[in-house]
């Protein structure tokens, strides 16, 4: 017993003293001492709550770092990760500052949730350092005037705003006049729900649409009934919806129980991404729309080496892509590489410059739409302002991109089936 | 049960050690230039701090709060609102957040002083959660669950710094203050009324100590540090979302450091915060990556390990030690009095 | 007015569910005077074990039971064993802490071994809705709503009349004099635990084809089971039953009639309002809460 | 038939037992007799297994039982009616009685051990249906009595049987065990009531602070000139 509690403090003691000592992530697959390589830090919650879709959007990032080292790397060097987990908003700041100050970063990525790209993306700014963000969407983490943060994917707001459009222009489809047809919002109450329901809200009024209810509730319930009863009562042709993957399943599944029926109903991204949400509800996920990252069903001549990304996904993984999170990650990446090769150093200084530059035309990535960022003056630096959500449609238990018509690779079906 | 301790001066080794142990502290940036270290270093500070204010009433008094996150987030909260939306400075802030949540302590906890043990760390895990969920309600005053971003504006009147140094001494002497507190209490008439109540409850009522009135003012003490260690956390990270400064993991984080360390003793807090903070940022840093989850289960490992073989926590296993490092040393005059 | 009553049977199917819960967090409680933090990873590890039955061997969740039960009552006594047992006389806090300790190493091994992803079973029936006149009620959530109702009963039963059930109730009671009646304490600790943990693991798998699974779902019910034990009265069976519904009731009307983001401070608050004001539970004795199980 | 051999225990630090020796063979009535936390409870809890003692021996039947659990005393048949009844409050007089033979060999006999003690304690048989807690003191008693006797105990232990009761019902009470006795059941009375117990003793030792400092026949010690004044105040 004595000895027990010897070594159990001897451990403690040690493992204090080894977090001075130890090399940190146990990140990049190759560690054998290759001289040369390019090393940049990525931070993605790989626990916690947030766990599978972080690591979902890890993944893009990651093949793209493999395609770059088989066509040779950064400057003739092999690039190489340093993994850093971070579950809540304090451990991404420790974890910025450790892949900042002592694994000597000068690139991260990061980090699918807005609330960890939020608080690690101010880390990266004090101390000058370039922060590429390829997955978190609220629109305030390029609202700061950072000079240092680069965001590839499109904002929160612009979800919720293309989701009313997407209302509007499908009115005719479901049988009603744009102005007549009402419309709920639900939405999930943090801060990726609000963003996109209050952008929604503002939207409809904007559009002068009919909005009969908006309800928020918190993610973490474990009963829906009450949302869907009050949306029942509210009776809209309409809904928009904003949810994580938990209680977009649990949401779908009471919806079927309760005999709650809509004539479209537009998730926001998110769990109505997932493939775990198809397998979860089956057949039932037919019909309901999704704007959101680029999904993989997009149209491959919109969306160029979409394939080969997929491709490129089962051979690494060893299973197709779960979501559009991965492939945003894979084109954001890939973006970076190209402005590291510009810049031709890991000066972040020379890299922003770099970056500022950068002017990719529509239909040039693999997501589809091109990138160029907003200046350090603007109202959204470093937001890249050609970046939008599409608009895809479930068939088959499949995301199909459906709208604008230039991305599409299916036609849009309507209106949703009632339930038997 | 040590009442009228010896009275002591610098010449004795019970305070000149750990004097001389925060001189030390206030000496490493000078060495230590590293932002990574003193980012640890500042963690260990803010979480001895918060663990120390947890104990004032779940180690001395005995009454386990398992809801202290309510008043750590209050204080961030207060600060950060008042900083964001009526530019007050956080210095003053903090003293808003600090009362606030004292104030809210007091209210929610006196009538919850009646239920004992169990029973009472349930009403605080209640409380804690009724709070966090009410945050999120209230979306106009505190932006609800999207969290609330304290814009950067460095400054010493914003509490805000450029660089990790200030927010260094910052914390340390947060550390240091509710340490010399919490020192006091303990050997203050206040103290052994506490610790009384403790042991017993209702002898402690018989031999006339009003025991609520006492549960009263230290459940206050450690709330208004708790909420100041929250508007520290609140300019440092410039990131407050109910989410994080409510959630009940923060809330059995402060039990616990206290709890391995040494529950009711005003060193086990800060053992257990140079110990557990340093070690959950190891194993996160170096297994967190490609072993999810595992860190968190060896952390689980072992606290059991811990509650089971070493109830007393680890400061019983050094104490020993220590005070016999304390007799070796140099002690002039004080010998004579003590032996 | 049908509204209302919508409302109403949703709140009761999802108390069934509560009730399930409870039932094995109140016994536990009951007689060992233990605040069990790791009720909820009991949970989870249960429903994972029904996942997997499923995904792995296509059995029907509701049959799984038949082996997540025996599974889960084993684990029950192994962690009994290991953890509980070293603690039974420590101070409630270090006893809290131990579970609290416990319950991040079942989380986090789950983590590991599974990752976080949202596990679901398809089954035929999982969406199926039953007419009760103009209502609608979900099969599953019926059928554990039924359930939720046997396992009261059967548990009442077991512990009115046999004598393992009154040597429990009596060990709640006064632990010395049933020590002093030649009652082996020890080992009914071990069989509360592990019943308790039981209790769970039909809650489980019950859950299963209306819920998913992952691995920080027990947090979401655990601590709504402790609301619903105190409610019930400590340790009483009954009350468990009946504070499962009236939390499902409360959550579902304030959900609706206030709103959805405040149904649970709802129901915290009430769960402090009868802490302060009735101690021993709504449905238990005065003076019970001392004791526990009746 | 029980031999009690330089017993010594220990709370924590403090010594509650010293060197206590006692016998108390078939069919005797031995009475256990001192002043408040003289150390009579700890004698009777460490006979129970409910106290360990660090040294010394205690012996049932020829058996060394002193390192055996509570459960396995009880079914060997040495049996506590706990002092303050420590009934179980929210169960029937019933249950309390059923709980009483709880072991397997009383289990066995319940239905002719219940009718024994409804005889000898009818009052238990009125209020069989009643919960226990919300019975009289006396009846409570009564009740704890009762509960022992289900057991079918070699060797019943009454600890304070008088504690707490009305003279007229201590008289009743100890009526009841001089009944227990003389239906062939050993009896360890302890009991601050000196005289009365002493009385009815065939045997009695005197404990003070831990240490038993008187020993012999009932009468002898009433007689005691020691005893006399330190505890009947003559």
């Amino acid at each position: 017993m004595k000895k027990i509690l010897v070594y159990l403090v001897v451990f403690a003691l040690i493992s204090t003293f080894a977090v001075g000592c130890s090399s940190g992530g146990g990140g990049g697959a190759e560690k054998e001492s290759k001289p040369e390589v390019v090393k940049i830090g990525v931070l993605f919650p790989f626990s916690g709550s947030m766990a599978a879709l972080g690591e979902e959007n890890f993944r893009g990032a990651e093949i793209a770092r493999l395609v770059r080292n088989k066509q040779g790397g950064l400057w003739g060097k092999q690039i190489e990760f340093v993994k850093a987990d971070a579950p809540d908003a304090t451990a991404a700041v420790a974890e910025a500052d450790r892949l900042i100050n002592k694994e000597g970063m000068k690139v991260i990525i990061g980090s699918y949730s807005s609330s960890l790209s939020y608080a690690a993306s101010e880390v990266a700014e004090r101390n000058g350092v370039i922060y590429w963000e390829v997955g978190g969407i609220s629109d305030p983490i390029t609202s700061r005037g950072y000079k240092y943060l680069f965001r590839t994917v499109p904002t929160g707001s612009s979800f919720g705003i293309q989701a009313v459009k997407f209302a509007k222009a499908i009115a005719p489809d479901i049988g009603v006049k744009p102005e007549e047809m009402k419309i709920a919002i639900v939405h999930e109450d943090s801060m990726y729900g609000t963003t996109v329901g209050e952008n929604a809200k503002a939207e409809a009024e904007r559009q002068g649409l009919d909005l009969v209810e908006m309800v928020a509730y918190s993610a973490k319930t474990n009963d829906l009934s009450s949302v869907i009863l009050k949306l029942k009562a509210a009776n809209p042709d309409v809904l928009i919806a904003t949810s994580y993957i938990t209680d977009t399943i649990l949401f779908w599944r009471q919806a079927r129980e309760l005999n709650f029926y809509v004539k479209a109903a537009i998730g926001t991204g998110a769990g109505y991404a997932m493939r775990d949400f198809a397998e979860a509800v089956g057949d039932d996920v037919n019909r309901i729309f999704n704007v959101d990252f680029p999904q993989l069903d997009t149209n491959p001549e919109f969306a160029k080496g979409i394939d080969e990304f997929k491709k490129l996904y089962e051979e690494t993984f060893g299973e197709p892509p779960k979501s559009g999170h991965s492939l945003v990650a894979y084109a954001g990446a890939l973006i970076l590489w190209d402005v590291m090769e510009k810049a031709g150093s890991m000066d972040p200084e020379a890299i922003r410059k770099a970056a500022l530059e950068v002017d990719i035309p529509d239909g040039e990535t693999a997501v589809g739409f091109g990138c160029k960022f907003a200046g350090p003056d603007a109202e959204n630096a470093g937001q890249n302002i050609k970046a939008y959500p599409l608009v895809a449609q479930w068939k088959n238990q499949k995301l199909v991109t459906v709208w604008p018509e230039e991305a599409a690779a299916g036609e849009i079906e309507l209106p949703m089936k009632p339930w038997e | 049960m040590k009442t009228e301790t010896n009275k002591e001066t610098l010449i004795s080794p019970q305070l000149y050690v750990p004097v001389l142990f925060f001189v030390l502290l206030f000496l490493i940036p000078l060495v230590i230039k590293n932002p990574f270290y003193i980012h640890n270093m500042i963690l260990i500070f803010f979480y001895a701090a918060l663990s120390s204010a947890w104990n004032i009433i779940g180690g001395f008094a005995g009454q386990i709060s398992l809801g202290h996150a309510a008043f750590f987030g209050i204080g961030a909260y207060t600060s950060a609102i008042l900083y964001v939306d009526f530019g007050i400075s956080p210095w003053i802030g903090m003293l808003a957040g600090g009362v606030l949540a004292m104030l809210v302590a007091a209210g929610i906890s006196y009538p919850c002083f009646k239920l004992r043990g169990p029973f009472f760390t349930l009403s605080t895990i209640a409380f804690g959660e009724v709070v966090r969920l009410l945050v999120s309600y209230f979306r106009d005053i505190t932006r609800g669950a999207v969290g609330l971003l304290v814009p950067f504006k460095p400054g010493i009147g914003n509490l805000m710094f450029r660089g990790k140094i200030p927010y260094y001494y910052f914390a340390l002497i947060l550390m240091i203050l509710v340490v010399v507190v919490s020192k006091k209490i303990s050997v203050s008439r206040m103290g052994f009324y506490l610790t009384s109540l403790r042991e017993d409850e209702e002898g402690a009522q018989a031999i006339g100590i009003n025991t609520s009135l006492y549960k009263l003012w230290a459940v206050m003490i450690s709330a208004f540090f708790a909420g100041i260690a929250g508007v520290f956390y609140a300019q440092y990270i410039l990131f407050i979302e109910p989410e994080s400064v409510f959630s009940s993991a923060m809330s059995t984080q402060f039990a616990l450091m206290s709890i391995i360390g040494g529950m009711g003793t005003v060193a086990g807090p800060v053992v257990g915060s140079f110990i557990l903070t340093p070690l959950s940022e190891f194993l996160r840093s170096t297994l967190g990556g490609s072993f999810q989850g595992l860190h968190f289960a060896i952390y689980g490992v072992l606290l059991i390990i811990v509650v089971i073989l070493m109830p007393q926590g680890i400061v019983v296993w050094f104490k020993d030690k220590y005070e016999a490092l304390l007799e070796r040393l140099p002690n002039e005059k004080r010998r004579e009095v003590k032996s | 007015m049908i509204e209302f009553f919508q409302v109403l049977v949703s709140g009761i199917m999802l108390g069934g569910i509560y009730s399930l819960i409870s039932i094995g967090l109140t016994l536990i409680f009951g007689i060992m005077r233990i605040l069990n933090f790791a009720h909820g990873e009991y949970l989870m590890i249960a429903m994972y074990l029904s996942f997997w039955l499923f995904k792995l061997l296509n059995i029907d969740p509701y049959v799984s039971i038949i082996i997540v039960v025996p599974a889960l009552f084993l684990l029950g006594i192994i962690s009994q064993k290991l953890v509980i047992k070293p603690i039974i006389n420590a101070p409630p806090t270090m006893q809290i802490f131990a579970t609290v300790g416990l319950s991040l190493v079942f989380q986090n091994l789950a983590l590991f071994l599974w990752k976080a992803d949202y596990r679901t079973v398809k089954t035929s029936y999982q969406t199926a809705t039953i007419h009760l006149g103009p209502m609608l009620v979900s099969f599953p959530r019926m059928v554990a709503f039924l359930i939720a109702i046997i396992v009261s009963l059967g548990f009442f039963y077991f512990l009115k009349n046999t004598y393992t059930g009154k040597a429990l109730r009596s060990i709640a009671q006064n632990r010395e004099a049933a020590m002093l009646m030649g009652i082996d304490v020890s080992k009914m600790y071990m069989i509360a635990f592990a019943l308790g943990t039981a209790c769970v693991g039909v809650a489980g798998a019950l859950l299963m084809p209306v819920y998913y699974v992952f691995p920080t779902v027990g947090t979401y019910f655990g601590v709504t089971a402790f609301v619903v034990v105190v409610l019930g009265g400590m340790g009483n069976m009954t009350g468990a039953f009946l504070g499962g519904l009236l939390i499902g009731v409360i959550e579902s009307i304030s959900g609706v009639y206030i709103d959805p983001s405040l149904k649970e401070a709802v129901y915290f608050i009430i769960f402090i309002l009868v802490l302060l004001f009735k101690p021993s539970g709504l449905f238990g004795l005065r003076g019970a809460e001392e004791v526990g199980l009746k | 038939m029980l031999r009690i051999k330089d017993v010594n225990v220990f709370y924590g630090d403090i010594q509650a037992l010293h060197n206590i020796s006692m016998e108390i063979n078939q069919g005797e009535i031995v009475a256990l007799v001192g002043a408040n936390a003289a150390g009579k409870t700890t004698t009777i809890q460490t006979i129970s297994g409910i106290n360990k003692c660090k040294s010394g021996s205690i012996e049932f039947m020829g058996e060394r039982i002193d390192n055996k659990p509570p459960n396995k005393i009880v079914e060997m048949g040495v049996v506590q009616v706990p002092e303050g009844r420590k009934l179980f409050p929210f169960m029937t007089v019933l249950e309390n009685l059923e709980l009483g033979a709880y072991t397997p060999e009383a289990r066995k006999h319940k239905k002719e051990t219940l009718e024994m003690v409804f005889e000898m304690l009818p009052v238990l048989k009125e209020r069989q249906k009643q919960l226990a807690g919300s019975l009289s003191g006396g009846q409570q008693q009564m009740c704890a009595i009762g509960r022992g006797l289900m057991a079918r105990p070699k060797l019943i232990m009454f600890d304070e049987p008088s504690l707490g009761l009305a003279p007229i019902l201590v008289q009743k009470t100890f009526e009841i065990i001089k009944k227990i006795s003389e239906q062939g059941t050993t009896v360890l009375l302890v009991e601050q009531n000196v005289q009365h117990s002493l009385k009815m003793a065939d045997k009695g030792y005197v404990l003070e602070n831990g240490r038993i400092v008187l020993e012999g026949k009932g009468e002898d010690l009433l007689n005691n000139e020691y005893l006399k004044k330190a505890y009947l105040g003559i």
